[in-house]
């Protein structure tokens, strides 16, 4: 009978939103011990990853399993090279035959992720602009983010750029940093000519810009490279861009207004929007990567 | 000069004026600015998604826009009709009274100089949400599902606090284990089918189930693209993503990933169901049944977390797992009837949830940021229109009458009728789960009312206006959807006819 | 023979990946990784798309290194910076 | 129908996106975590360029002034896997931005350490 009137107490309790108030610790004790024995308990994850042996057999076995259901599904796919499989179609066709006319690209693919379809390729221009909009707001100093030791380690950093010799890497940078950024340039501007094109272009003119600024430090970046000038490169570049494709998603999907003279295939000012879109690209890119190298260093551009 | 039909160009407007207005944001500086382009630009496609909704309902007809000079199997194409201008009308309505209403949570949580690049992230998941309702290809939905998940996975780390960013990783772990999965079963589904629009995938998928050759790989892909969504929009077994993300975030952030971005995947789900593996697939290959077990799961094992759970946010977490198992349920039953009670159900959450989260937000703050549930004794009393907002919501989760939770619910039962072998395990789970609902929303709307002792409950009316427009707002639309819920049904109805053709 | 050549990098490919997955030193694992990438660089040759081949090159090999490089600089594990 | 001789560059994709997925479920530190990651990624990107690829096609740049679709490889594969590199290096920096972040205040990589250190501050 006492028990009975303790389990509707707690209950009435439980109801009212008071359980701490009704001799809370033996209450709490209580349950902690209880939850420990529940079934429910032992199926969540965290038990399960609590026992590393158990988990790391489960994994394996899932993978495994994975592995053999792919194999099966690979057997019966389309044999490899074959020339008469499904995805040897009327698309493909239409992109190869007519790709040159149409895009006035020679480089098929810039062709079809510029211009069939070229509505990916812009999502994908805003999954990077994302990206380093995300790194900045997790990685740029302000009063949240902010350590006295990392604030030393970064003032010794410094130190070092300007005082240490480095023949090497000066020499070297000095040197190849201004190659690569030209071979860069160069596969961009050829992207509808030759393979590459704005995105691989890019990251090679930002990998001679993390080059250069690893060689000569951050500091001497800075006076032509700060946060505005990156903030509006990537900004006019996307708006560029997002005005190209608009204008063309517009005027292709209403029948209006007039098309883009494509110009002479195989020259440098031809297939229409396909060179500036690279070019905002490529700028796009480069900005980017040099972003991420400084926002990882310094926490700052 | 021929006529353009503008009411067509609307999807295509919508997405790229959500995009553009996030890269301008980015010159912003004020967090104040970015919240009036914000809520200019939520609030102008909401007048369009209004006008191609009424447009196609009254053409009834689905329509697709070519996006470039080229048509369907070599360009991208959008394609709307009923459904997806509902959801991009009850999605931009939802944003604009979310983010008006937690605006102030935004300025008081992130740091100031960072306020803007909040606004570009919600700016860009408003548009990839409405890509991956518009979208007729299924390479722009992965792509737009990546800007989703960068998106949202800046929303949660954005307090800058490191439980969020824990939940961060968490999040970002599972939501890429779920895209790869999706890529995986894209990869293989074009090297079958060698197309990528919708229309072309259905033609060539019923192909294959005539001529059975590629049966395996086509059940493989069936299953690995909807392991993905699932893991996506938090399907019971892959939940766990969900409580320490939500625990983490700002209230404004937790209410737009629970209201609306999971039910973005599922919208993304639905279109895949009907127009590229086509119904009958379905039903064949058992997808449906799976999806419709894992339903009933989520439904039961979701509110016993809850009911587990003393920390408010973590609470309302898991009750979106047994929400989500609900609309998998409906999507399960594998009958038009079932989808009908799905989506209307994915409305009622998406108003809901929302509501309850702004709630939830407000009592944190003024019972001095304790997140548990007994903290928050009084709290209501602290703040009435907060305490009225989360009785209303509550009360609808469970499915009191005249309120929207209890229109989905009735619908659900009705829709187990249609489905034979299925109606006793819907009605005993959804009886079951309408009591786990009861038990832990109750106690919490108990709790939050009750006086707390020995402290003064002075009721404080001066919230900010923006605050009691959007609480008032979305109580406004849950007692509209209880109670005049006839015309959203029938356009539901429609719709899914339009789409099963 | 370029068919041997190809399946000479396969197998290649997949030491690497179990390489990453069994080394404990996460500075290996990263070279390691690098070059994954740029064996698959060099097969997307093999499969005749160029475009690839220079942004696997670029991003693989190139500035994904760098991002793990200066994480792991950052986290303290690089010897002869700050350990520890 | 018996193509896995054949599909021996599939067959290797899928074994990689094994791995990768081992890699993402056992490895406790974040960065190995990540690399596995990105394996998966590539696993797939590399599945779907071998989907593209025909016996004795060149690649899909216009040479010589042929203009016959029998002549080229697929473009399309190209192109997605293209989009993809893209999305995957996004992903990557901004998880590593991420792993910054997390060791600068629990000072671990260590993805379980990091999940108990933060359910003790929680106070559970």
């Amino acid at each position: 009978m006492e028990e009975k009137k303790k389990l509707w107490k707690h209950i009435k309790a439980w109801v009212d939103g008071e359980e701490v108030i009704l001799d809370a610790d033996k209450y709490i004790i209580t349950r902690s011990k209880k939850v420990k024995k529940d079934w429910r308990r032992q199926f969540s994850v965290e038990t399960i990853k609590g026992n590393t042996k158990l988990y790391g057999f489960l994994s394996v076995a899932i993978s495994a399993l994975f592995i053999g259901i792919m194999l099966s599904v690979v057997n019966d796919l389309p044999e490899f090279g074959n020339p008469s499989n499904p995805v040897d179609n009327e698309v493909m066709e239409r992109y190869l035959e007519s790709g040159i006319e149409e895009t006035g690209a020679v480089n098929f693919v810039a062709g079809m992720i510029l211009d069939y379809r070229a509505f990916d390729t812009f999502a994908e221009a805003n999954v990077l602009f994302l990206a380093v909009m995300s790194v900045v707001l997790l990685l740029k100093k302000d009063k949240q983010n902010y350590s006295e030791k990392e604030e030393r380690e970064n003032r010794e950093d410094d130190f070092f750029d300007e005082n240490e010799k480095r023949p090497i890497l000066k020499i070297g940078g000095k040197i190849l940093a201004p190659l690569i950024i030209l071979y860069g340039i160069y596969v961009v501007l050829n992207g509808h000519l030759s393979p590459g094109g704005g995105f691989s272009g890019g990251t090679i003119i930002g990998a001679g810009l993390i080059l250069y600024a690893s060689a000569y430090g951050q500091k001497k970046m800075q006076t032509f490279f700060t946060f505005r000038t990156f903030t509006l490169i990537c900004v006019g570049g996307l708006l560029t861009y997002c005005a190209c494709k608009s204008y063309s998603f517009f005027t292709g999907a209403n029948h209006v207004g007039f098309e883009i003279p494509k110009g002479i295939p195989g020259n440098i000012l031809s297939a229409g929007f396909i060179l500036p879109l690279n070019i905002c690209v490529g700028l796009i890119v480069a900005c980017t990567m040099y972003g991420f190298y400084a926002l990882f260093t310094k926490g700052d551009i | 000069m021929e006529h353009i039909n503008w009411i067509h160009n609307i999807p295509f407007f919508s997405i790229f004026l959500a995009m553009l207005c996030g890269i301008i944001t980015a010159l912003v500086k004020n967090g104040k600015v970015a919240f009036k382009i914000h809520s200019t630009m939520v609030f102008i496609v909401f007048i369009m998604s209004v006008i191609l909704l009424l447009s196609v309902v009254k053409n009834n007809e689905i329509f697709t826009f070519m996006m470039g000079h080229f048509p369907a199997p070599w360009g991208n194409e959008l394609r709307a009709g009923p459904l997806e201008a509902l959801m991009a009308v009850t999605f931009s309505l939802v944003m604009l009274l979310t983010v008006s209403g937690g605006a102030e949570f935004v300025f008081k949580d992130v740091v100031e100089e960072k306020q803007s690049l909040y606004f570009i992230m919600l700016n860009a998941l408003f548009g990839s949400m409405l890509a991956l309702v518009y979208t007729n290809d299924i390479f722009t939905a992965y792509v737009f599902i990546e800007v989703n998940t960068i998106a949202s996975c800046a929303l949660i780390m954005a307090k800058g606090t490191p439980q969020s960013m824990v939940g961060t990783t968490h999040y970002l772990v599972i939501s890429l284990l779920g895209s790869g999965l999706f890529l995986l079963g894209l990869c293989i589904l074009y090297s079958i089918t060698g197309h990528l629009l919708f229309p072309q995938m259905k033609e060539a998928i019923l192909e294959i189930i005539k001529t059975d050759q590629y049966r395996l790989p086509l059940l493989v892909v069936t299953g690995f693209m909807f392991i993905g969504i699932a893991i996506k929009s938090a399907l019971f077994p892959f939940h766990s993503m969900l409580p320490g993300a939500y625990l983490a975030a700002i209230p404004t952030s937790s209410g737009i990933l629970s209201g609306l971005v999971l039910k973005s995947y599922i919208i993304l789900g639905i279109k895949l169901i009907y127009c590229v593996f086509s119904a009958e697939v379905m039903h064949t290959l058992k997808i449906t049944e799976v999806l419709f077990v894992f339903g009933l799961a989520g439904m039961v094992m979701g509110s016993v977390y809850a009911i587990r759970e003393r920390k408010m946010k973590r609470m309302l977490a898991y009750s979106s797992v047994a929400q989500i198992g609900y609309i998998y349920m409906g999507i399960g039953m594998g009958s038009r009837v079932g989808m009908t009670a799905a989506c209307f159900h994915i409305l009622a959450h998406a108003i809901t949830k929302t509501l309850l989260f702004l709630c939830c937000g407000s009592f944190v703050e003024n019972s001095g940021g304790k997140e548990k549930i007994y903290h928050m004794r009084g709290a209501a009393l602290r703040n009435p229109l907060a305490g009225i907002g989360y009785t209303v919501g509550a009360l609808s989760m469970i499915g009191v009458p005249l309120l929207a939770g209890f229109i989905s619910k009735i619908y659900f039962a009705t829709a187990s009728v249609y489905s034979s072998g299925k109606m006793a395990a819907v009605l005993i789970v959804l009886g079951v789960s309408m009591v786990l609902n009861a038990l832990y929303f109750l106690p919490s709307v108990i709790a939050i009312w009750t006086p707390e002792k020995g402290k003064e409950n002075k009721p404080n009316f001066s919230v900010s206006p923006l605050f009691a427009v959007s609480i008032v707002g979305f109580v406004i639309l849950n007692f509209v959807l209880g109670i005049f819920y006839r015309p959203i049904t029938r356009i539901i109805q429609m719709s899914i006819e339009l789409l099963a053709q | 023979m370029s068919e041997v050549i190809q399946i000479i990098l396969l197998v290649f490919l997949v030491a690497c990946a179990l390489a990453v997955s069994l080394t404990k030193n996460l500075f290996v694992a990263v070279i390691v990784f690098m070059g994954y990438s740029s064996i698959m660089a060099v097969i997307w040759l093999f499969l005749e798309s160029p475009d690839l081949a220079i942004t696997e090159a670029a991003v693989g090999a190139g500035v994904d290194s760098i991002l793990f490089f200066l994480t792991l600089k950052k986290v303290h594990y690089l010897k002869g910076t700050r350990e520890g | 129908m018996n193509h896995l001789g054949t599909n021996f560059y599939e067959a290797v994709s899928v074994i990689l996106f094994g791995i990768g997925f081992m890699n993402l479920l056992l490895q406790n530190n974040l960065i190995k975590k990540f690399i596995g990651l990105n394996i998966m990624d590539t696993a797939v990107y590399l599945f779907l360029a071998a989907k593209g690829y025909v016996m004795g096609r060149v690649a899909p740049v216009l040479t010589d002034g042929i203009i016959d679709a029998y002549y080229y490889i697929n473009p399309i594969p190209a192109g997605l896997v293209l989009t993809g590199i893209v999305v995957s290096v996004s992903v990557t920096a901004f998880s590593l931005a991420l792993v910054q972040r997390l060791y600068k205040h629990y000072g671990t990589l260590n993805m379980d350490e990091i999940m108990r250190i933060s359910r003790e501050e929680e106070g559970e």
